[in-house]
């Protein structure tokens, strides 16, 4: 068995360096691997690249590294009109933002992971997504093209894992997390609760280990936002 | 313009849940949509998904009972059914995206008689805007109906004859509803269905940019509570 | 509630009609909807499209539908020496059979279902399978485009559903079966078991029952087969 | 020719087990690969994926206790291991195919010089033929090792220039266990690694369409048991 596990969230961040490209799973609150971004706030790397559904409320989940200008650079779906220290950045001209649907953002995760090279959807034809994009008409339909989006980093949150880093989530707490653990060349996460090899059902495992490269236990934080 | 009031925002809601089947799969939007849940007709069961990984979802948590781990798409705490499912955001979206869901209803900016959907950003405002789960719901929608204002706060018609804001998607919108009236969008353009209690076709008209096509007499919307 | 409990595994399959395109579940023996199968070759109809891993051995699993000339077309990734009837319309000239690496064949299947309109990857190229495709060169590697495969119908078995057609699959019987529930205008489910509304686990629910048309309970059957 | 034995299949297996080290998630092929999971080192663990959705695979199932719905991708009945998981055939394939398994071998018809390699299809043979999952392993394999016997049974080299068989995967191999020698495939061209006991570089080169490279002194194959 490979050694996953780490004493602290710190020791599990701190290889991060400046520059690199990191998805950070979570919605609406639920699933967002906060004590990895507060570590990762502390070590200090800078001139990220976040991929993201939204940037954060005040200084919860991503706010933090916005407000200490860690992130030079944004790809999400949905920033969010809470995101006040993305938006400042944003306002003044010190950071680049890429829309992108929330769905297609999903499938360009899930391609860089699947060994898929791009692919077409209808979503965003016509709208300012498709700029500067390749189009195709299918079947009388429009569609764009979209290239996979893959990362140095994955930061997520799962509810249990075992030592070999099988994971299992809690409800809505799922949302990116699963999809962004199969793209990045190193998937850390965080969880609240580490169990024996053999104790989670075969069956009922969401994110096999293999995806897994680093775990550490942190007793999660939810930032109660509004939308 | 008619003397009598517009309907209410909760009044658009409760019309807007007459379009909804018993066992349908139904995804609401920011806006009016969010508040078609509380008028589902009496009788009929209907499974609400949300884009973050829920269907079946139920009414808002109680205060008190919140479980931080099941929020809806506006991040609010929410229940669950019995029947209800998690998933992936992914796989939310393959439902979304794929044709799988009966209905999405969808707030909206503008949208033009041949059934492009604007809903995102309006030129002009400030921030950075957002797409969120729009598009994919839009395009892949079996059937869309917008749910919205007739007319902007100030005063420009919103059912327009070509989209001047950005779209969310293109010829997508099945049917409007809006405090005005109910208009479905058919290969012929708008075709006018109902309009609001003591508003004539003619007073609608002059509330929309795009021809407003009359067949016969056109009913007045009927409002369902609970 | 939508009703989609059939009582016979005879009344799901009554409506599919010659020249139809379905789906079917299974690999290695497990999850193959035999009694589906079986009900489909009493039914009649012919010509049609099968898409599936491979083609039944002797006469289990598809075996029977091909030993009876009801099969005109097939997509398939690994036909096998064992599907006897299959080889021999093969030798004959009297079917068409379209090959497609495995792990291709579950993404142009999820794809159809997913709203995507095709994608590269850059398995085939250079073999056979990428005759007659678009090929594009990304990052300096060669990619095949594949298109997305729909059906009309998908014959899928699952292990228990509730009455509204929540499924979960039973350990390596899963296979192509979530895959193509997503993909057909009508998907038929045969299970072991029917419970209530509300007895499955919401987490642990594989495929959700928007993708489920027709549930049927049927006594599973395994055939044991050799490679 | 020497005059010494070539390995057997179950030799060439022990060999290519050196290969596998603690923790590996491995994908093993139809062939002498299946046979690896015999001679996997002591004290190390390994799991073995399957392309039919488990990670975790164990060994075949003893007779009687066989579950029809655990089976492997030759069909049969297996067990599964402390820490294994069952999932779909995509996602099995998304492992495969999007480099996340250490080590995959498989079984071979050719490999070329370049990397190319053979193992579905010999021209003329009659039947449908099948691709399975060979395809999608060997295009995303992160490691492919391929284990097979040096020359076809009727002699001719199976380690060739270029292959004259329909491919499986371009520029996939890594290294070549076979009855003869270990080989390495470089942007050289086939590096000898190992011979088997008692055979000179010279006489394995014999057997070999392509040229070997040879580096210093080439040692004898090793054979591990367990």
């Amino acid at each position: 068995m490979k050694q996953k596990l780490y004493d602290t969230v710190d020791a599990a961040v701190g290889d991060v360096p400046s520059g690199a490209r990191i998805f950070f799973g979570g919605f609406g609150g639920a699933g967002f691997p906060n004590n990895l971004i507060q570590a990762l706030d502390r070590q200090g790397a800078s001139e990220l690249t976040a991929i993201t559904n939204n940037c954060g409320s005040g200084d919860g989940e991503l706010g933090i590294l916005f407000k200490h200008g860690r992130i030079r650079s944004v790809i999400a779906s949905f920033p969010g009109p809470h995101a006040r220290h993305f938006q400042e950045l944003y306002a003044a001209g010190k950071i680049s933002l890429e829309l992108v649907p929330q769905g297609i953002l999903c499938e360009r995760i899930r391609a860089a992971g699947a060994g898929i090279y791009g692919f077409y959807a209808a979503v965003g034809a016509g709208t300012p997504v498709a700029d500067g994009r390749e189009e195709r008409v299918v079947g009388g339909r429009r569609t764009v093209f979209y290239e996979p989006l893959a990362a140095e980093f994955a930061f997520i949150k799962a509810w249990k894992a075992d030592e070999l880093g099988n994971l299992i989530y809690r409800k809505t707490a799922r949302n990116f997390n699963p999809l962004m653990a199969v793209a990045a060349k190193t998937t850390i996460v965080e969880v609240e609760e580490v169990v024996p090899v053999g104790s989670l059902d075969p069956e009922a495992i969401v994110t096999p280990f293999v995806f897994i490269h680093r775990i550490v236990r942190a007793k999660g934080i939810h930032n109660v936002v509004k939308s | 313009m008619s003397s009598n009031p517009k309907l209410t925002r909760e009044q658009v809601a409760a019309r807007a849940a007459l379009e909804l089947h018993n066992g349908d799969c139904v995804n609401l939007g920011w806006g009016i949509p969010n508040l078609v849940s509380d008028y589902v007709p009496t009788g009929i069961t209907v499974y609400f998904h949300s884009e973050n990984g829920i269907l079946g979802m139920g009414p808002r948590a109680r205060a008190g009972e919140e479980d931080y781990d099941v929020v809806d798409a506006m991040k609010v705490p929410v229940t669950v059914i019995p029947g209800a499912s998690f998933f992936d955001q992914g796989t939310a979206h393959l439902m979304s995206r794929g044709g799988h869901l009966d209905v999405s209803m969808l707030g909206g900016l503008q949208v033009a008689e041949n059934g492009d959907f604007a809903n995102w950003k309006i030129p002009g405002a400030k921030g950075s805007g957002g797409i969120g789960g729009a598009m994919d719901i839009a395009t892949g929608a079996r059937r869309l109906i917008v749910c919205m204002e007739h007319v902007t706060k100030e005063g420009a018609p919103k059912l327009v004859r070509r989209c001047t804001y950005p779209l969310t998607a293109l010829a997508c919108v099945h049917r409007v509803v809006t405090d005005l009236a109910v208009v479905d969008v058919t290969p012929e353009g708008f075709v006018l269905r109902e309009v609001a209690p003591g508003w004539t076709p003619q007073q609608v008209q002059q509330q929309t940019d795009a021809r407003l096509i009359v067949r016969g007499d056109v009913p007045e919307i009927r409002l369902a509570g609970r």
